[in-house]
C-alpha cells in the first residue's frame, strides 16, 4: 500500500506534494537537479492566451520570512507552452496542473479550452487572484457572482476537472468559495499571494518596480491555515493548500487544516530539493503521528 | 552541474571597510566551469532571511578543492554571512549562470578588465585564467575610497593594474573611465563588472569593441525558474527579456539594453 | 526646534513613536523599565463598558517572524479604567489615546463619552476591528456604512478627536477609510491584526484556544506598509501606522508610505526598550536620510 | 528591579538526554529575590524566532554573580539557544515574577518538594535555600525516563532523594505519587513544580497542606502587560484571572483553578 497516495478529481496523486504556480517554472530548471516523477503533481506556471512580458524589474524584495513579488505572469503564451514546455514534461510520470490566466472571461475560456487537450494536463487551476496583474485578474478573485460565472465559463469548456485558486485579499473568502462551487469548481487551490510593499530606506520609493507585490513565504503560513479550515468546513470540493510550507511539519499542518494535498512555492528558491525531501520525510513524520495513511490527516483539526 | 553542497568556511578575513574574503571548501567546487559564474548562498538555517544571497565566485583552486568568495558585509544576510568562522558550514548552490568566455581572447592577444566595488571579485579570476593562456591583462579597478580598495596586490602580480576612487584617497580620482580614456582602444577584449552606470558608459566608450558585462538583478530561485531576474534585450535581439541567473549573468556587450 | 515634533488632532506629540493598544496593558509595568515621559504618547488597552474576561488559554502562538493573539479585550471595564488606570498615568507628560470597544453602538458611544472626559485622554482610538471577539467588533470594521455610522455616533458624543482603527482583514481597505472620514473622523489607525491560525503538530487542533487568533509582529509588516500607502493617498485625515515595527528604519518606512506618526506593538514584548530605544535613535537617523524635520518623511514614497 | 541584561554564558553543558544546564553572567543575577523567579530569554538577535522563552533560575550564586538554567531543548528557540557556547551574549529579561517562599517554612521543619521533568530544576535554588536555614528537605524527582534525569547527585546532598521514572528505567516507577504516597503526610510545607496533571494529583492528595505550587503558561511580555499568560482562579478568590508571569508563576495552593 502507498501511504500516502490521495486521489482527487483528475489527479491520481502518488503523494500530495506539489510545485506551486510561478515558482517552479515549467520544470526544466528543477529538473536537472531531480526526477519530476517523484512528485505528485506539478503545477505550472499561469499560462495566457497571449505571450506576456510580465513587469519591469526589480520583481522581488525580501521581508520578513516572506518575501514579495510581482512578475507580472511572464509566460511564453498558451501557443508557446503547447508547444514549447508541456511536451517535454511528458517523459515524466506526473500529471501536470496548468494554471489558466487572463484578463477576461474569453481569454480564460480559449486558454483552458486548448490546454485542458494536452495530454499531460490532468487539471486546471483557474488563476483569479493574481494580484500583480493590472487588469482583470484580481477582480474575477474579490466578487462572488464573477468569479462564479467565470468558473462556469471554463467549465463548459475544460476536457480535465477545474481547480480555482483563491485570494487571500478579501473579507469572506468563503463566500468566494461557495460561489466557485456553486460555479461548477472540482476543487479549490489556495492561497495566493497577499498584497504588500516594500519601501526603500534611502529613497522611500517601493522596492518592486510594480509598487506592491504579492506576499509569501513563512509568513503567511498562519493566515493561509486558517483560511483553508475555514473553507473547508463549508465547502465539498477537496482543497489544495498552500503558503508557507518550507518542512514536513507544514504539510501536516495544511491537511489537519482541511487540504487533501499540499503545494510549495517559495521555499523552492531556499532549498531546491524541498519537495522530495518533504516526500521522503512523510513516512516517517506519520510513524511518529501514529497515522497509517496520510488521508487521515485531512480535516483533523475540525474533529474532537 | 548545478549542486547544493554544504560547503566548510576554511578562511574567513576582512579585507577592506566591510568586504569580507571567505574560502569555501566543497564538492560544489569541481562543477565550476568558467569565471564569473556565481553561487547562491543560504546565509543561515533559519528562514529568516529567507532568500539565498548571489555572490560571484572570485577565484577557484580546483587542486585544494576550494573557491574564495568576496562580499560586501551591508544588509542583513551578508551581515550574518560575515559572522561565520573557520569549520562552520554553508549551505551553498552552484555553480550558476555562465560566465566570462576567456576563449574569446586568443593567446598573445590583450584584454582589458573593468571592475567598480562588489564587480571587482570575478575579475580575478577571470584574470586568472586568461594570463594563465598568455593573455596580456590590463585591470581598471573603481572604488569609492581607499578604505574599500581589496587585491591590489593580487591583481598587480598577474598585469598593470589601475586603482581609481572616487574621492582620489588611493589610485587616481574620478571614475574608471577617467583611466580608461588615458589606455586608449589598443585591445583585443574587455570584460567588465560592476554597477549599472558604470557598464553603460563602458560601452558605449568601447562601443564597436568585442566586449563582455556582467549584469546584476534581484533574485528568487537563481536557477532560471521564477523570472525574478530579467533584464532588457536590445531591440536587435530576438527574445525580449533574458535571465540574469540563467542566460547570464555574463552578456556580450550589446546584448542587454542599458 | 524638536525635529521630531508632530502636532495631530487633539495631539501634541514630542515625538511620533507611542506603544500600540493592548501591547502596553496601561502602562504600569513598563512604568516600571523607564520614564514614560519620553514617549510620544500611549495608546492604552481596549476598554469596554464592562469588565472583561477574555479568552480561555492558551492566548498566545509564535508564528514565523510574528505571532497570534487572542486575549480577547481582558480589561477591567470603563469605571475601571476610570478610576484605577488613567489616574496613576496622570503624573508622567504624555497624551493618552484611549482605545474604544464595544459590542454594539450603545457601548462605544457609552464608553466613548465618559473616557473622553478623563483629563489625560487627548484622543479616543475606535477599536472596530479587533479579529478576537465574537459578536460585534469585526462586523463594524468590515462593513463601510457601519463603520461611517458608528464614528458618527461617537464623534457626537466624544469630547477629544476621535481616530479610528481599521481591520487589515477587508477586500478594500480604502472604503472603509473614506466611510470612517466620511462619518468624522479625526483619523486613522492602522492596521490591527490579520486573522490567523497555528494547529498543534501533534493534535492537529488550534493551539489557541479560541482557535483563530490575530497575526502581528515583523511579517505582517509589507501588508501593513501596503494598506498606509493606499489610504494615505485615498484620504486626508492623517494616520498612525503600525503594524511590524521593531526599529527605527521601519519608523522610516510607515511615515515615507503616509503615516503621521507610528505604534509600536509586538516588539515591546522582545525588546521592552524599544519604544525609547527608537525615539533615541530617530535623530541620527534623520541626519543618515538628510532630513531635517521628521514631518517631511510623511507620504514621501508618493512623491516623485 | 527588572532588569534587562545582556548576560556571558559562561558555561553550557549537555547533562541529559536534550537537557542543557547553562550558566550566565551579568548584573541580573543581583536583582533576583527568590527561588523560583524566572527570566524571559531572547535565544538570538534575530526576530525568528520572535518571542522571548520563560525559563525558571535553578541556582544562584552571587559571589559569582553567576546564574544557572536548566533547559530542554526541543522546540525551535530552546534548541538556537543551546547552540550558545561559552563567551557568547545572551539577551535575558528578569528577573521576573514570584517565586516560592522560603520563609514559610521555619527552621527546624521538613518540606517536600516534587518536581516533574523541567519543572524540577527551581528546586534545586529553593532546597539550597530552605537547607541552609536548617529546614530538612525531602525531593521526590520525577522523570520520562532514566536517559532525562538530572541533578540526581546535586539533590542528594541537600536531602533524602527519590527519582521516579515513567518507564522505571532508575528508580521508582510510575508517578511522583507512587512514592509521595509511601513518604505520607508528616512535613509542615510542600513545593512543586511541574506539568498540570501533576500539579492537580498533587493539590489533591495534599488537600489540607500548606502548599505552593509553580505555575506554567504562555507568555506574551512576561511582565504583566499583555493578559497572555492568565490563569483562571478558584472560585473563593476575588480575582477571576490573575497573570502567571508577574502574580504567579508560584501560587498557594488553592488560589489556581486546575
Ligand atoms: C550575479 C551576481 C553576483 C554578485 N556578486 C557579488 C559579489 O561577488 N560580491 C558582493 O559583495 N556582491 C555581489 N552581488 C551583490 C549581492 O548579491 C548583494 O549585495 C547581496 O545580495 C545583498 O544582500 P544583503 O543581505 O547585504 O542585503 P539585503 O538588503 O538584506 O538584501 C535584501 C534582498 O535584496 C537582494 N539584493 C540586495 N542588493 C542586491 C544586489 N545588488 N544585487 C542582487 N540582489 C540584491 C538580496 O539578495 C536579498 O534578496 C552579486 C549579485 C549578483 C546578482
Ligand atoms: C514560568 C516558566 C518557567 C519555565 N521554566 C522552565 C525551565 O526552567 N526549563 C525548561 O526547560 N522549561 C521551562 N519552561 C518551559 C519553557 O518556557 C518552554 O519549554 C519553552 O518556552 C519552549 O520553547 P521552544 O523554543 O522549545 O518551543 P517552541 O515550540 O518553539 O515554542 C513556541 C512558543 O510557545 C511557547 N511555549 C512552548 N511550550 C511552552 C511551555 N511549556 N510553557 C510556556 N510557553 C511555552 C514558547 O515560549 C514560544 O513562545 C518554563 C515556562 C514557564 C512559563
Ligand atoms: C515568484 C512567484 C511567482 C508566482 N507566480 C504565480 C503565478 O504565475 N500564478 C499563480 O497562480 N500563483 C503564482 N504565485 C503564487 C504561488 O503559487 C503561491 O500561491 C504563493 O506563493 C503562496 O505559497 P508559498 O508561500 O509557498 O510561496 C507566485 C509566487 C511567487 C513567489
Ligand atoms: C497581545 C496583543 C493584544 C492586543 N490587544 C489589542 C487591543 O486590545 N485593542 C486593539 O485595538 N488592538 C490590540 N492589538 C493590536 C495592536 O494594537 C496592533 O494593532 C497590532 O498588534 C499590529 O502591530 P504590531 O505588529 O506592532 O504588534 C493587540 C496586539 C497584541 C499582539
Ligand atoms: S532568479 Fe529566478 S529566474 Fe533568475
Ligand atoms: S506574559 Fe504578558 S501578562 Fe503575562
Amino acid at each position: 500500500m502507498n501511504r500516502l497516495s490521495i486521489e482527487l478529481p483528475g489527479l491520481s496523486l502518488k503523494n500530495p506534494i506539489m510545485p506551486a504556480s510561478g515558482c517552479f517554472g515549467f520544470g526544466k530548471e528543477y529538473g536537472q537537479l531531480y526526477d519530476l516523477s517523484l512528485l505528485g503533481a506539478i503545477m505550472i506556471k499561469s499560462t495566457t492566451l497571449e505571450m506576456r512580458l510580465g513587469n519591469p524589474t526589480p520583481r522581488v524584495a525580501e521581508t520578513a520570512s516572506g518575501m514579495l513579488n510581482a512578475i507580472g505572469l511572464q509566460n511564453p503564451g498558451l501557443k508557446g507552452v503547447l508547444e514549447g514546455e508541456l511536451p517535454w514534461l511528458e517523459q515524466f510520470d506526473v500529471p501536470i496542473i496548468a494554471n489558466v490566466a487572463g484578463t477576461e472571461t474569453a481569454d480564460y475560456v480559449e486558454v483552458a479550452k486548448m490546454i485542458s487537450q494536452a495530454p499531460n494536463v490532468k487539471a486546471l487551476e483557474l488563476n483569479i487572484s493574481c494580484p500583480n496583474v493590472k487588469c482583470g485578474g484580481i477582480t474575477f478573485g474579490t466578487d462572488p457572482e464573477i468569479a462564479k460565472e467565470l468558473t462556469r465559463a471554463v467549465k463548459e469548456v475544460s476536457s480535465v476537472p477545474v481547480y480555482v485558486k483563491l485570494s487571500p485579499n478579501v473579507t469572506t473568502i468563503v463566500e468566494i468559495a461557495q460561489a466557485v462551487e456553486a460555479g461548477g469548481a472540482d476543487g479549490i487551490t489556495m492561497i495566493n499571494t497577499l498584497i504588500g510593499m516594500r519601501l526603500d530606506q534611502k529613497t522611500g520609493r517601493p522596492v518592486i518596480a510594480n509598487g506592491t507585490g504579492g506576499l509569501s513565504g513563512p509568513a503567511v503560513k498562519p493566515v493561509a491555515i486558517r483560511m483553508v479550515y475555514e473553507v473547508s468546513k463549508a465547502v465539498n470540493i477537496p482543497i489544495i493548500g498552500m503558503g508557507g510550507v518550507t518542512e514536513v511539519a507544514d504539510i501536516i499542518d495544511f491537511m489537519s487544516a482541511g487540504a487533501s494535498a499540499v503545494a510549495v512555492g517559495t521555499a523552492n528558491f531556499v532549498n531546491p530539493f524541498v519537495c522530495p525531501q518533504i516526500i521522503e520525510q512523510l513516512p516517517a513524520k506519520l510513524d511518529e503521528l501514529g497515522i497509517n495513511h496520510i488521508s487521515e490527516l485531512i480535516g483533523r483539526s475540525h474533529r474532537l | 552541474m548545478i549542486i547544493q553542497d554544504r560547503m566548510t568556511v576554511t578562511s574567513q578575513q576582512q579585507i577592506a571597510h566591510n568586504i569580507f574574503e571567505m574560502k569555501l571548501n566543497g564538492k560544489l567546487v569541481g562543477e565550476i566551469t568558467s569565471p564569473g559564474q556565481f553561487v547562491h548562498i543560504r546565509v543561515s538555517d533559519s528562514f529568516e532571511p529567507l532568500l539565498r544571497r548571489p555572490i560571484s565566485i572570485a577565484s577557484i583552486d580546483q587542486d585544494a578543492g576550494e573557491m574564495t568568495i568576496i562580499y560586501r558585509a551591508e544588509g542583513r544576510g551578508t551581515t550574518i554571512l560575515s559572522q561565520r568562522r573557520a569549520g562552520d558550514e554553508v549551505d551553498v548552490l552552484g555553480p550558476l549562470g555562465n560566465g566570462f568566455p576567456v576563449e574569446e581572447t586568443a593567446t598573445g592577444e590583450t584584454a582589458i578588465l573593468i571592475g567598480g566595488g562588489i564587480g571587482v571579485p570575478p575579475l580575478y579570476e577571470l584574470s586568472k585564467q586568461l594570463t594563465a593562456k598568455g593573455v596580456k591583462c590590463t585591470h581598471v579597478l573603481g572604488f569609492q575610497s581607499k578604505d574599500a580598495v581589496f587585491y591590489e596586490e593580487e591583481f598587480s602580480k598577474l598585469g598593470e593594474t589601475h586603482i581609481v576612487t572616487v574621492d582620489g584617497s588611493r589610485g587616481t580620482a574620478g571614475f574608471v573611465t577617467t583611466v580608461m580614456e588615458e589606455l586608449g582602444n589598443e585591445f583585443s577584449t574587455y570584460y567588465s563588472c560592476g554597477p549599472m552606470p558604470m557598464l553603460e558608459a563602458i560601452e558605449k566608450m568601447y562601443a564597436g569593441k568585442k566586449g563582455f558585462l556582467s549584469f546584476e538583478q534581484r533574485m528568487g530561485c537563481g536557477i532560471g525558474a521564477c523570472f525574478a531576474c530579467v533584464c532588457q534585450t536590445t531591440e536587435g535581439s530576438e527574445k525580449a527579456y533574458i535571465k540574469v541567473c540563467s542566460d547570464g549573468p555574463v552578456f556580450p556587450a550589446g546584448v542587454v539594453a542599458i
